[in-house]
């Protein structure tokens, strides 16, 4: 069993060290092939694996094997660990599962491309990465992999690398990633200076002892880099940005699979957070406001991409959540389901910018369900499906998060969850604006002129693409069913063994009200979106419902946050490092003790010259004062 | 029988030997590259035989000496025996390098470049302090030469201004060593064993003081940029990758062992200065208008973190600056050979006449990419290993140490990102377009290559270093340790 | 009946042999008017071989005083001699290659024997009479050397100048002399130095008369302010007799200086130390500082030589056991890189049909290899760099220093070294300027041989110093035990 | 009586010194120092040094005075330089510096108590006596002043001895060396660019 | 009342720097010359003075070694300025600075 997690963990890696030392010797088409053999090869492994930690007793779940010593130093040790358990299995067949459809998705997508054989080594190492973060026994392997899903993520943001805005987007999100590593490896640090180590079966039987402070602290630092990798406020700048990159690299790393690692960070580490209730109620909080901001920008946008981006947000934003409110299962089946419809509507919305030769504003779209009805029909099963409709898979797992905050009835409980609803409401809005401003209305002037003409020649799209996302939408449509309140219970009983001090379960009763007011809600966002956009106008993007240009002007600048950024942190490092280099370090460190030195002694060298003038009557006169002052100095001196 | 004289002794007489005769180009190219890949070959059987808590190791001991209480002391032990082995790596990929580059008078660059492996090899290995110095001081004639020969424009100045800082504090450290080894108390010895402990604060200074200018700790490191700058690629590889590493190798094998008590009282302050120098490198290469000077001032960034290492005087702080400096010396040297195949190839380093480079040139953008990817610590790579031990360390100290000390990653990231798209991404410099550089190849991709491997080879298994290194480094601060406990 | 002293012959030999080889060298002259005068110079190199020769063979004697309490035969003595005899072989072998000596090599060789025997003679003088006598011996001698270019006015004006200023050094050294008889009623050094330890200390008389006799002595080491004449006699003497003057003068100076302050002026140690410490600081500062701004080589190792009096010096203030075998090896050791590197400048002029400097020997390290390389070491050398005999010399000298309490003057002869660093490397980088297309092709001309040969040993000399010093040490100390012993 | 001679014969001695350093003529401060030679004589007979000032006259005036009035004569009017310097600041030095030195000198030997001047013999400072010392305690410096001049007379001779014919300076012959070397330099150049021109595809 | 021993020290200290100011003033090197001719021989008297007060004849015997030297030293000099006359050089000590620096 292990030996197959081994094997996953390798295959992607192995992919991409063939694709890349390959190179150009293997066909440009072969590269998607090949690339996408080992993805599925990869999710059987993990399949197998998963069948067959399933047929363990319940207490033989958790399997730990270490490879090798990765790193020592004195007491410090960190073995080349791997961890599965449930919580692996679910996330291993996710990533590879999703990431097996997003491959071939791709291959159609980048036909074409000239860098088609990167691009899939680059895919290759990013599930690599996230195997190996998901898959690791030790937080330094995690913070390994971590660190390397970030740097795929930086290569694929900046995949079109001549475009100067993909390569500013790829570094900042490469920047903010670093920074949350940095909190994420100080938390690190904090726990094994308390706890002498590192590993997970360490960590997890002396998370309990630890005071509240430092649990509160060390869970905070891994928050950091939680917050940092799943986009969310205030290290989520980096996500819209992201969307530079191509669109299967949006749909596996932006909405799938990587963005969500913070959740599962949390839901890893549950018996640490368990032990810091503070830093749960600061993940509940962060949540509910970045639901809510992400959901708000969202209604403005006009970047088909940026707007399922900051869905993305504003639905990790649940499971923060749902993590937060110790109901991990239910943030875990968020993402699972989440996975499905968010990497389905990505994958929709790359064939619709495909068939639109790269046009990504939805403003220069309009009508495009009669030229590509198949899209059309998996995009709103997708849409459907992000909003919460019964009984599409997406309503189960939020409906599981907000009733959670009902079963723990906190105050802050009440607020996430008065707040999830209207986040709903937002999503419902938001979502169909997309979907009746791309598919409905009619068809702008550019899309008539494009659209028609490209799907006559190609259809919508090489069969590579579509049948990926046929998969994917009878998955958003289904998965759902693994956890029917009252009917169902296997995602539940699947992850409890994962949080040895147990998890918030809502009552059916509990769930089946929740649902009933989140549908409504999201029928009536869909109405509002429907109101506001289903009529001709002119101008179609805008949200008229906040009338205030402020209102506006704030919200399609993603409420300043960039600009903050810039202003408190970019600027001044920027003009801080000139000052220094300028005015410091060149005179004071370069200058001074050489050139300084230099011309001083070279100055007095040259006073020196002068007295040897080289007329020799001088010469004599130095000697005789020379005589003179020595017998003056000593005769005063034995006097 | 190959002993750690040996190591010494054939570079030394090989590059002595090509420097004089008059050799063809390309034979004494590749007697040089022979000689140096032999080196390799010679290393790699200590690394093998190495016994981690077996001490010092393939010594010698013989006198030289013997009036002055002088002997030829040679002998290995973990931290000297990595610093070796990156040493003779490196200086082979910088002679291979040079080689495939064609120089005016190879000869002499070649015998210059092994007689510099030589005395780095004796300053790794010296377990006595003549011994040492003539090391320290002896690595600086050859490069001297080779960058006052064979640099760029502004060779003569950068010349002077290396000999100025690196003379004066190898001088002082001389008349430091003089007092410790004249006052034995059994009479004159220069070995290190007998000077432990018994330095007083001036000759701690004296000392430091040399070793801080040559690593270069910050505030002494006005002679980096110019010296790196102006060096050929091969030889700023050297210089850069290993020269400076003799700086941050004898803090912790010299100074802290020598005046533990010092050390530990001294300690905050070279804390101090290596989180300056840290964060002051990395802003400060935030802002240079070229590879090299990113470059450059990476280094003071690193070798100022290594500092900071050592002097936390714990096991992880010495063992992840051993590490940090391996790892720092093949990133470091790798650089630098590219930087300088760039500017030879594209006609300058300067960002603004550089960029989208990675168009259709696949190899030089993987390199360049694994390179700076390992430059600016990402996780899983060795380099993040070695930086998450000092952290670790420093966090273990203090725990606000830990965190500024970390704000120096990210500035990494900041800046080696944006020499990776300034030179490989965005929009194509005016040089690139007349010039039509080709990829990486043949000699200048097999000199980068080995030491991307050898990194990549310590990501997959990092401990296979550090266990090797971990009783010695930790012998080297358990003096100094000790003080600082008892405080 | 007077009764007729008692000379011991062979104890005086090496002049003898001296004296002899002069005037058998004049008599040849004599009859090969005209024809090759190479021969004067084979017998020259004859007798300072014999001179040597017996020097060696007496090497160990029990020391003995002859010629009635006027000489001092000890093992000092003997080491003068041989070094002396050294410095004029080569001295030779240079001298052949520069033109004049197809005319007038028998008068060269003759004087400069005479001079040696001045040099033999005032190491071993035992009364300020014969102190002065040879010392008159070798001036005059030098003032007819340093002139011996008639053609040539640098060269008179330098023997003029040399000749005036020497004279009026003379002058003041028997003025003190005759104070420190009126003083003591004596010449000779013991009667000296009983008297002075009989005197009232912090008598007027015999401060008078020591700061006068040292005075004259600091005159002809060339120590500050009594070094004004060095600069110009260096730059215009025939240069093989610059090279001669900076390595046995220094040597006969020394040793002079050496043995008036540790025998008639022993006990007036209070009077001269501090004298002694000013003039020696502010003679390495000045020597160094002017030597930076020289573009003129011969010049510039004029004010290098100037320096290395003041560290010279630092070896005198110490004294005793150690600081008298340091000052030995230092002046043994700074013999042959002198005679080494002038031997260079007489090769670079015959290239350059002109004098050196910074600009004429420019790129001229390319055309002349093995030249420019043994430049380079020499240089080296004198700067104090590692495995030169050179650094051994500094490292004894700063070493003696420290140990017995001087370690500050060590500290201002070290900074000084970082100086002269600058001003050597200024010459190295102009040898070696790639920049530059080397005007000159190295050509051949009669005596340029015999040149080499003396190159080739001075390197032999300077590197065997360095890397085996060992026999040096040991010689030296035996040498410099007489001036231990003396106090 | 003997004072009286110690202050004339001093008195001449200064006036005379005076004379050799301000005179303009060479010729004259000669013969100042004739007379100063002349007046120390004096003053060493007072001192009971016969046989000192004996040589003194018979040294300074038979052969040293010779010399300087042949190659004063030799020199004739080019040696006269006024004594009219261009240096203020080295009239003044000068005279503070020997101001200085006879000053101290003077304070230190009037400060100084010599006690009694020794009893003496009649032999003192006679040819006997100092010839003796010279031949025994002083042998050495006797031979070493020998030497010294046998050495200055050969140094005379290359120094001043008369030009032998056709000798060329050392620029000359340096001169001439580098004038064969230019010309075989440039024979080989042109070999050069004849092969080149000859060869075009070889030429770099 | 006899003239004491630090009357001809001080004539001879006279002596030497009228000597030495002329060294220092004086242009001509035959002056230059002459004037070291009177310091040495202001060095004699010091050496006969002392030697009357010592009571022996070494410092006679110096005094005689100075005389030979000086008569050495002026054959040099002397022929150093006939061999400078050959060359035809000024013979102004002041323009004797082809060398300085």
């Amino acid at each position: 069993m292990t030996g197959l997690v081994w094997t996953a963990l390798a295959l992607p890696l192995a992919g991409a060290v063939l694709l890349a030392v390959l190179g150009t010797r293997l066909p440009a088409r072969g590269a998607g092939w090949l690339a996408s053999l080992v993805m599925l090869a990869a999710f059987a492994c993990s399949a197998i694996a998963t069948v067959m930690l399933a047929t363990r007793p319940h207490e033989e779940r958790a399997v730990v094997q270490t490879a090798w010593t990765w790193l020592t130093a004195g007491s410090f040790q960190v073995g080349l660990d791997i961890w599965f358990d449930e919580l692996t299995a679910v996330m291993l067949l996710v990533v590879t599962g999703i990431g097996f459809l997003i491959h071939v998705y791709s291959i159609g997508y980048m036909k074409g491309d000239e860098q088609e054989r990167r691009f899939f080594a680059y895919l290759n190492l990013f599930v690599f990465s996230m195997l190996l973060l998901v898959v690791a026994g030790d937080l330094v392997l995690l913070l390994a992999g971590w660190g390397l899903v970030g740097l795929s993520s930086y290569l694929l943001i900046g995949f079109w690398h001549q475009k100067p805005s993909a390569i500013k987007a790829a570094k900042k999100a490469f920047v903010m990633n670093a920074i949350g590593d940095v909190g994420l490896a100080l938390g690190i640090f904090l726990l094994f200076i308390e706890l002498g180590t590192t590993a997970y079966q360490g960590v997890f039987a002396g998370a309990a002892s630890l005071d509240s402070w430092t649990a509160t602290a060390a869970a905070l630092l891994l928050l950091v880099g939680a917050l940092a990798k799943s986009a969310q406020l205030p290290l989520h700048t980096w996500l819209p940005d992201a969307m530079e990159g191509p669109t299967p690299v949006s749909a596996l790393i932006h909405a799938a699979t990587m963005v969500t690692a913070g959740v599962y960070l949390i839901a890893r580490m549950n018996p640490l957070f368990h032990a810091a209730p503070y830093a749960l109620e600061t993940i509940v909080v962060i949540g509910v406001l970045g639901l809510l901001m992400a959901g708000a920008i969202a209604l403005v946008q006009t970047d088909i991409k940026r707007i399922i981006a900051f869905s993305t947000m504003s639905q990790i934003a649940y499971m923060f959540v749902g993590v937060g409110l110790g109901a991990y299962w239910a943030g875990i089946f968020h993402l699972f389901t989440h996975a499905f419809f968010k990497a389905l509507l990505f994958m929709g919305a790359g064939i619709v910018i495909h068939a639109l030769h790269g046009e990504q504003d939805v403003r220069n779209m309009g009508g495009l369900r009669s030229v590509m009805p198949k899209t059309y029909f998996c995009m709103l099963i997708g849409a459907l499906a992000l909003v919460g409709i019964f009984p599409l898979s997406g309503g189960f797992s939020k409906d599981a998060i907000l009733s959670s905050a009902l079963e723990v009835g906190t105050p802050l409980a009440w607020v996430a969850y008065i707040g999830g609803l209207v986040g709903a409401l937002l999503t419902g809005i938001y979502t169909f604006r997309l979907m009746f401003l791309v598919f409905h209305r009619r068809m702008s002037p550019y899309a008539e002129a494009v659209a028609p003409k490209a799907v006559k020649h190609h259809g919508e799209g090489p069969s590579s693409m579509l049948w990926p996302v046929y998969i994917l939408t009878l998955g958003a449509a289904v998965v759902g069913f693994l956890q029917i309140p009252g009917l169902t219970h296997v995602f539940f009983d699947w992850l409890e063994p994962i949080a040895p001090a147990g998890m918030v379960e809502p009552s059916a009763v509990q769930e089946w009200l929740t649902t009933l007011i989140a549908v409504s809600i999201g029928v009536a966002g869909i109405a509002i979106a429907g109101h506001l956009y289903l009529r001709e106008n002119d101008a179609p993007e805008r949200m008229r419902l906040g009338r205030g240009r402020l209102i506006d002007h704030a919200l399609e600048h993603r409420l300043y946050w960039d600009d903050l950024y810039e202003v408190a942190f970019e600027r001044p490092a920027q003009w801080l490092a000139a000052f220094l280099r300028r005015d410091v370090d060149r005179p004071v460190a370069g200058w001074l003790p050489t050139d300084g030195l230099g011309t001083l002694t070279a100055f007095l060298g040259r006073s020196i010259s002068v007295i040897e003038n080289g007329v020799v009557r001088s010469y004599a006169l130095v000697i005789a004062l020379g005589v003179a002052g020595l017998l003056l100095a000593l005769l005063v001196r034995a006097a | 029988m190959i002993t750690a004289t040996t190591l010494i002794t054939v570079p030394l007489i090989a590059g002595i030997v090509i420097l004089i005769v008059p050799f063809a180009q390309r034979l004494a190219g590749y007697l040089a590259l022979l000689v140096a890949l032999g080196m390799v070959g010679a290393v790699a059987g200590f690394v093998y035989r190495f016994e981690p808590m077996a001490g010092y190791q393939f010594g010698d001991d013989a006198e030289w000496i013997p009036q002055l209480g002088i002997r030829w002391s040679v002998a290995l032990d973990g931290v000297g025996l990595a610093m070796a082995a990156v040493t003779a790596l490196v200086v082979a990929c910088a002679l291979g390098y040079g080689l495939w580059a064609g120089r005016d008078r190879t000869h002499a660059t070649f015998g210059l470049i092994l007689i510099t492996e030589a005395f780095l090899f004796l300053v790794f290995a010296a377990r006595d302090l003549f011994v040492f110095y003539v090391g320290f001081e002896g690595m600086l004639i050859p490069l001297l030469v080779l960058l006052a020969v064979w640099g760029g424009e502004d060779r003569r100045r950068a010349t002077v201004q290396v000999v100025a800082y690196t003379a004066f504090g190898t001088l002082l450290m001389l008349v430091a060593i003089l007092w410790l080894g004249l006052t034995a108390p059994n009479g004159p010895d220069f070995s290190m064993a007998a000077a432990v402990g018994r330095g007083n604060d001036l000759v701690f200074w004296a000392f430091a003081l040399a070793f801080a200018i040559k690593s270069p700790l910050f505030p002494l490191h006005g002679w980096v940029l110019p010296a790196y700058r102006q060096s050929s690629p091969e030889v700023a590889a050297v210089l850069s990758g290993v020269a400076s590493k003799a700086g941050g190798f004898a803090f912790l094998a010299v100074l802290v062992p020598l005046f533990p008590e010092q050390s530990a009282r001294y300690a905050w302050l070279f804390i101090a200065l290596g989180l300056i120098g840290f964060l002051w490198g990395a802003l400060l290469a935030f802002r240079q208008p070229d590879g090299r000077g990113v470059i450059a001032y990476s280094s003071i960034a690193q070798m100022s973190f290594v500092v900071l290492g050592i002097f936390l005087l714990n096991a992880q702080g010495s063992t992840g600056a051993t590490f940090q400096m391996v790892n720092h010396a093949l990133v470091s040297a790798a650089l630098f050979l590219l930087a300088g195949w760039l500017e030879t190839q594209a006609g300058s380093g300067d960002f603004r006449k550089l960029g989208g480079l990675a168009r259709s040139r696949p190899i030089l953008a993987t390199v360049a990419l694994v390179l700076g990817m390992a430059a600016l610590a990402v996780p899983g790579s060795s380099v993040f290993a070695s930086e998450f031990l000092i952290l670790l360390a420093a966090f273990a100290d203090a725990w606000w140490l830990g965190t500024i000390a970390s704000i120096g990653i990210v500035l990494a990231a900041m800046y080696m990102l944006r020499w990776i798209s300034a030179v490989l991404h965005e929009r194509e410099g005016d040089l690139v377009g007349q010039l039509r550089p080709p990829d990486l190849r043949s000699g200048a991709l097999l000199a980068v290559l080995p030491l991307a491997l050898a990194l990549i080879g310590l990501s997959v298994a990092p401990a296979q270093l550090t266990e090797r290194v971990d009783p010695s480094s930790q012998m080297m601060v358990s003096g100094a340790y000790g003080e600082k406990e008892a405080r | 009946m007077i009764e007729a002293p008692n000379v011991d012959v062979l104890a005086i030999a090496p002049e003898i042999s001296l004296l002899v080889g002069a005037s058998l060298v004049l008599m040849v002259a004599a009859f090969l008017r005209g024809r090759d005068r190479g021969v004067g110079v084979v017998i020259g190199i004859a007798a300072f071989a014999v001179s040597a020769g017996f020097a060696i063979a007496a090497w160990g004697d029990a020391p003995t005083v002859t010629i009635a309490q006027a000489l001092q035969v000890d093992q000092l003595t003997q080491a003068v001699r041989i070094l002396v005899a050294g410095c004029g072989i080569l001295t030779l072998l240079v001298a052949l290659g520069w033109p004049r000596m197809r005319e007038a090599g028998a008068e060269y060789a003759a004087i400069l024997l005479f001079a040696a025997t001045g040099m033999t003679l005032i190491a071993g003088s035992n009364s300020f009479v014969t102190l002065f006598v040879a010392l008159e011996l070798f001036s005059i001698s030098l003032y007819v050397l340093c002139a011996f270019d008639r053609s040539s006015k640098a060269s008179l004006e330098s023997g003029f100048k040399y000749l005036v200023l020497g004279t009026i050094g003379s002058i003041i050294l028997v003025y003190g002399a005759a104070f420190l008889y009126g003083a003591t009623g004596s010449f000779q050094f013991d009667g000296v130095a009983a008297g002075l330890a009989e005197a009232e200390p912090g008598a007027w008389l015999v401060v008078l008369g020591v700061v006068l006799v040292l005075a004259g002595l600091l005159f002809k080491i060339g120590a500050l302010p009594f070094h004004m004449w060095v600069p110009d006699v260096y730059e215009g003497a025939p240069t093989s007799v610059t090279g001669f003057m900076a390595a046995a003068t220094k040597i006969a100076a020394f040793v002079a200086l050496a043995r008036v302050l540790a025998e008639p002026l022993a006990p007036v140690r209070d009077t001269w130390e501090p004298v002694l410490v000013v003039v020696a600081v502010a003679t390495i500062v000045v020597g160094n500082i002017a030597a930076l701004v020289q573009d003129n080589v011969k010049r510039m190792l004029a004010y290098s030589s100037i320096a290395a009096a003041g560290f010279g010096l630092i070896a005198i203030i110490v004294g005793g056991e150690a600081g008298s075998r340091a000052l030995l090896f230092y002046l043994a050791a700074y013999a042959p890189m002198a005679i080494g590197a002038f031997a260079v400048i007489t090769l670079h002029e015959r290239d350059h049909h002109g004098i050196t400097t910074l600009e004429s020997i420019r790129a001229w390290g390319f055309a002349r290899p093995f030249a420019g390389l043994a430049m380079v070491v020499f240089l080296l050398g004198f700067a104090g760099f590692p495995l030169t005999a050179g650094f051994l010399g500094k490292f004894l000298v700063a070493g003696s220093a420290v140990e017995s309490g001087w370690a500050w003057l060590a500290v201002v002869g070290a900074i000084g070294s970082v100086i002269g660093i600058a001003y050597y490397l200024r010459v190295i980088l102009a040898m070696y300027d790639r920049s530059a297309r080397s005007g000159v092709h190295a050509a051949g001309a009669p005596g340029l041989a015999s040149v080499s040969i003396a190159i080739a040993l001075c390197l032999g000399l300077v590197i065997a110093g360095g890397v085996l010093p060992g026999i040096g040490i040991d010689w030296a100390g035996e040498a410099a035990r007489v001036l231990a012993a003396g106090r | 009586m003997g004072i009286v001679v110690f202050f004339l014969a001093a008195f001449l001695a200064i006036v005379s010194a005076l004379a050799v350093v301000s005179q303009r003529n060479p010729f004259v401060s000669a013969l100042g120092l004739l007379g100063n030679l002349v007046s120390l004589a004096t003053l060493m007979l007072l001192l009971d040094a016969q046989f000192v000032a004996a040589a003194q006259v018979i040294v300074y005036a038979g052969a040293i005075m010779v010399m300087f009035l042949f190659v004063i004569a030799y020199v004739g009017p080019r040696g006269e330089i006024g004594p009219g310097t261009r240096k203020p600041w080295q009239v003044v030095l000068a005279v503070v510096a020997g101001l200085l030195v006879v000053t101290q000198i003077v304070l230190v030997v009037w400060t100084t108590d010599f006690g009694k001047p020794s009893s003496i013999d009649d032999a003192f400072g006679g040819p006997g006596a100092v010839g003796q010392a010279f031949v025994t305690d002083y042998l050495l410096a006797f031979e070493g002043v020998s030497v010294i001049l046998f050495m200055a007379a050969v140094a005379g001779v290359i120094l001043g001895a008369g030009a032998r014919p056709k000798r060329l300076t050392t620029d000359q012959v340096l001169a001439k060396e580098g004038e064969a070397e230019a010309r075989r330099r440039a024979a080989s150049r042109a070999a050069i660019e004849a092969a080149r021109e000859a060869e075009p595809g070889e030429a770099r | 009342m006899s003239v004491g021993l630090p009357f001809y020290l001080s004539v001879s200290a006279i002596l030497f720097a009228i000597g030495l100011v002329g060294v220092l003033l004086r242009r001509s090197p035959l002056t230059t010359l002459l004037s070291l001719e009177v310091m040495l021989n202001s060095v004699n008297l010091t050496l006969v003075a002392f030697s009357r007060q010592v009571g022996g004849s070494d410092g006679q015997v110096f005094a005689l070694v100075v005389m030979g030297i000086a008569a050495a030293e002026v054959v040099v000099g002397l022929g150093l300025v006939v061999a400078m006359t050959r060359r035809e050089m000024v013979l102004d000590t002041d323009e004797l600075r082809s060398m300085s620096g």
